[in-house]
């Protein structure tokens, strides 16, 4: 009987507890953050984005020499790169920090639907073209709005250019194999 | 007006009322009689007996007749099997139409024959009085064994459950 | 300038009365989304962190559904293994129209981490379902989420109405034209 | 009766008025419901330190209104196995039960669409009758959710309607009238006056306060039980049933439920204000008296429950069924039998 009392008092005393939790926090000041008009690249917003914030990935062409190291470390491979060797005395320009290039990049194409932002790839990156930013508003209707080619996007090389050095390399490599077979 | 109310009453009485006696569904037969007792409580408010047409509502919609739709959904296996009532079988039905004639026609004769006195009918303020006089002098008798008759139900009802 | 154009052909199905007709239609469905409650992986954190208070989800007049007949848009968030392909789909068969998807994150968009070589998963929910909305992000930030929202909303306030059947129709003769 | 609907005053009793008479419920009903659909997603949002809706108008004020604009245009299915004619009905008797309530609530002294004098005893007898719209929406689903959240909601509602109605008794027995009308005219003047203070009377009543208090509470948990409100909406429980009842309604016919729900939320405040609350009296004596002021009263004493129901809702988990049927059959009706046999006792006394 005791405990019967003890039970109905301790409901309805908790049920009163728990109001007087909720209308505290009623008229509490809110923490939302109004996402379009707070941005989180703002400083004003409630937290600033972290400085190892792992979003969109951008390619700096100018820095890319097209040596693969990227899309073999991507465990997902969803970085594809094509590139074309240069024909001697046609060697691309050389890289913005300084270094060689023998390499035309004709193709650098990252598929963010398949990118698990791990950040491998920039860690791999001899030359530190490919960095991760602070980009993360790219949704789209299409998902091959998603695939980004940074060839075209940064247009570091157009396609006449890719048709010209490609077709160069194939000279190129015909005149070997013709040098190769002439001497016998 | 009121007579029209009194045929638009009627008709969804005697309308549901043939839905429950004729579906083959009991589904239907059971929520059909949401019309019949809600139609006669209509019935009763045009009698001016309020307090029977609402009590007809409380205890018969709230309570009969969802004891009924609980008993329909409780006792039969519904998935895969269509609920239907059993008692459509020729013999019984031609039985049961012989005896609905007679009844019939012994109560269409039974409402021509008899002179009905058409008395003037004064509209009581309210019925509760009344009903509640009634209940504690005339009829004292009738409604403690009622009452007492309830109870045994109710324990009997308990101690039939308990034992299992 | 859009408000005034429509007077030139009151009656038509651009004009002032049936354009805000749709107008007002659009707005009704854009701005009340109500959200099937379904979460499938790693990204249903994020989903549940913008439901939260920090980011709050109703400020789009996004309501949680349970139940897919009353829901308006589904957010495939997470990794969608094959065997549940099966039930996202029939749920979301089970929505009614009009109905919306936002497919969040990489494994809902092309299968993510498990394109190549995952057996068990779906390659993009894109394969049974009509995406409207890809949110690219593993998983997407809670704000990238909110980006694809209003991304949907707009698309949504973008919608033909009345001019779709006339342009269906339209195409459909030009269709028999052809075959002619 | 004795004193008459303002409509009737004005344009005598005809068709019009009744057709006035009628339809001026639902009107309000309908500016109720944009209210409360608002102040729930406002309230909820801010007891989370949220802030709810707000890119539909400034502060989202008019997000109720893109809501039923949604769903006006939303797809109306009726799945192919359900049951259709019983599927489509039930939407409708479920309205029509908590829409019949608002014949008999007084909003103020000039204004009550019926003025039976069996009032309470109807607001019972109606509030029955949406059991049956419930039940029948989750038969005719062919969904077994629906079906075990229709069973739910009926053994729960039943089962309330038992201690909800012992409360009614004791304003019966205190008011000794089932007239609306009547019931809070014994309580006019100050607040004391009221029947959650023991109703009017000399310093007796002090002894039965708690009573009544107590009296006062059980009707509002019952009513929480009634509506189908958290801590007792085990019937749409999303954790356990989809959504219960309506787990296969989807468009209009969902909004009928979801308003029946909302009109259901306003009657049950509506008794609370009217039985224990004083109706459409000023609590100040005369203080802002009067017909209109009177609507003024009842309706903000009534939104007041709203927001209480709206408040509980936010704060309370959800109940088990053992717990639900523990709640009503041991501990609200023990104690409203000794509250009805004190305040049986006060009546006498005074």
């Amino acid at each position: 009987m005791k405990d019967y009392f003890k039970n109905v008092w301790l409901g309805v005393w908790t049920a009163l507890i728990g109001m007087r939790i909720t209308i505290d926090h009623l008229f509490r000041k809110n923490v939302t953050v109004q996402y379009p008009n707070v941005h989180p690249k703002d400083k004003a917003g409630w937290m600033d984005m972290p400085s190892n914030a792992r979003n969109r990935l951008y390619v700096d062409m100018d820095e890319c020499n097209g040596c693969n190291s990227c899309a073999r470390a991507c465990p997902v491979n969803c970085i594809s790169i094509e590139t074309v060797r240069s024909v001697p005395g046609d060697a691309p320009p050389p890289l913005a920090s300084g270094g060689k290039r023998n390499l035309w990049v004709s193709q650098f194409e990252i598929d963010f639907t398949k990118c698990c932002f791990c950040s491998l790839c920039t860690e791999a990156c001899p030359t530190g073209a490919i960095v991760m930013t602070t980009e993360f508003e790219y949704s789209s209707y299409n998902r091959y709005d998603l695939v980004y080619n940074f060839v075209k996007l940064q247009n570091s090389m157009s396609d006449e250019k890719i048709a010209e050095v490609k077709e160069k390399w194939a000279e190129h490599q015909k005149e070997k194999k013709k040098e190769a077979v002439e001497p016998k | 007006m009121e007579d029209l109310l009194f045929y638009l009453f009627a008709f969804v009485v005697i309308g549901s009322a043939s839905v429950v006696v004729l579906s083959k569904n009991i589904m239907y037969s059971a929520f059909s009689l949401l019309f019949t007792f809600f139609g006669v409580a209509g019935l009763y408010v045009l009698l001016f007996a309020d307090f029977v047409a609402l009590t007809q509502i409380m205890v018969y919609i709230g309570g009969i007749l969802v004891l009924i739709i609980f008993g329909v959904l409780l006792t039969t296996k519904i998935t895969g099997v269509d609920i239907k009532s059993g008692t459509t079988g020729k013999v019984q039905l031609i039985t049961a139409s012989v005896v609905v004639v007679i009844i019939a026609i012994s109560l269409i004769l039974l409402f021509t024959n008899v002179e009905w006195v058409n008395q003037e009918f004064v509209q009581p303020n309210t019925t509760i009085d009344s009903i509640g006089f009634a209940f504690m002098t005339k009829y004292l008798l009738p409604f403690e064994i009622a009452a007492v008759l309830l109870l045994i139900a109710l324990v009997g009802a308990t101690l039939i459950a308990r034992r299992k | 300038m859009g408000l005034l154009n429509r007077l030139n052909d009151p009656i038509g199905l651009d004009g002032i009365i049936f354009g805000t007709v749709e107008d007002l239609l659009n707005w009704g469905r854009s701005k009340s989304d109500w959200y099937l409650q379904f979460g499938l992986a790693c990204c249903a954190i994020e989903f549940m962190a913008v439901n939260a208070s920090h980011f709050d989800m109703m400020r789009y007049g996004c309501i949680p559904r349970s139940s897919p007949r009353q829901a308006d848009f589904v957010i495939i968030s997470g990794t969608v293994t094959l065997k549940m392909a099966d039930r996202l789909k029939r749920v979301y068969e089970q929505m009614a129209e009009p109905k919306y998807v936002i497919a969040m994150g990489s494994c809902a968009n092309s299968g993510g981490p498990y394109w190549e070589h995952g057996y068990h998963v779906l390659k993009g929910v894109d394969r049974i379902l009509p995406v409207d909305v890809y949110v690219p992000g593993c998983p997407p930030r809670p704000e990238a989420l909110q980006e694809g929202l209003i991304l949907l909303q707009k698309k949504i306030r973008m919608e033909e109405i009345f001019r779709k059947r006339k342009r269906l129709a339209e195409e459909d003769l030009a269709n028999q034209m052809n075959y002619k | 009766m004795e004193e008459a609907n303002f409509v009737f005053n004005m344009i005598g009793e005809n068709w019009i008025a009744f057709a006035i008479i009628s339809l001026l419920p639902m009107i309000f009903l309908l500016a109720y419901a944009l209210i409360a659909i608002l102040g729930e997603l406002k309230i909820s949002a801010f007891i989370q330190e949220r802030l709810g809706p707000m890119r539909t108008g400034p502060w989202g004020i008019i997000q109720p209104v893109a809501e039923v604009v949604k769903l006006l245009q939303k797809e109306d299915i009726t799945p192919d196995s359900a049951n259709k004619p019983l599927f489509n009905l039930a939407p409708f008797i479920m309205f029509a039960a908590s829409y019949a309530g608002f014949a008999v609530i007084p909003f103020s002294s000039y204004f009550v669409p019926s003025g039976i004098n069996l009032g309470l005893f109807f607001l019972l007898a109606v509030g029955s009758l949406g059991i049956i719209g419930l039940l029948m929406g989750g038969w005719a689903s062919n969904n077994k959710y629906s079906l075990l959240g229709g069973l739910r909601a009926v053994a729960q509602i039943v089962s309330y309607e038992i201690p909800a109605a012992m409360v009614i008794l004791t304003i019966a027995v205190m008011a000794g009238s089932l007239d609306l009308q009547e019931i809070i005219r014994q309580q006019s003047g100050w607040f004391w006056n009221w029947f959650v203070f023991g109703g009017s009377g000399g310093w007796i009543k002090i002894i039965f306060l708690p009573f009544s208090f107590i009296m006062c509470i059980i009707y509002i948990i019952a009513s929480l039980a009634e509506t189908n409100r958290t801590p007792f909406d085990i019937p749409e429980g999303e954790s356990e049933l989809v959504a219960g009842y309506h787990t296969e309604y989807s468009g209009m016919k969902f909004a009928m439920f979801f308003f029946a729900e909302y009109a259901n939320m306003f009657i049950v405040s509506a008794i609370i204000t009217i039985i224990f609350f004083g109706g459409w009296n000023s609590p100040f004596g005369d203080f802002m008296g009067g017909p209109i002021w009177g609507v003024f009263w009842f309706v903000s004493k009534a939104f007041v429950f709203v927001f209480l129901q709206i408040w509980l809702r936010w704060t309370l988990p959800r109940l088990r069924v053992d717990q639900l049927m523990y709640v009503s059959w041991k501990v609200l009706l023990p104690f409203s039998f000794v509250c009805f046999l004190a305040l049986s006792l006060l009546v006498m006394l005074k």
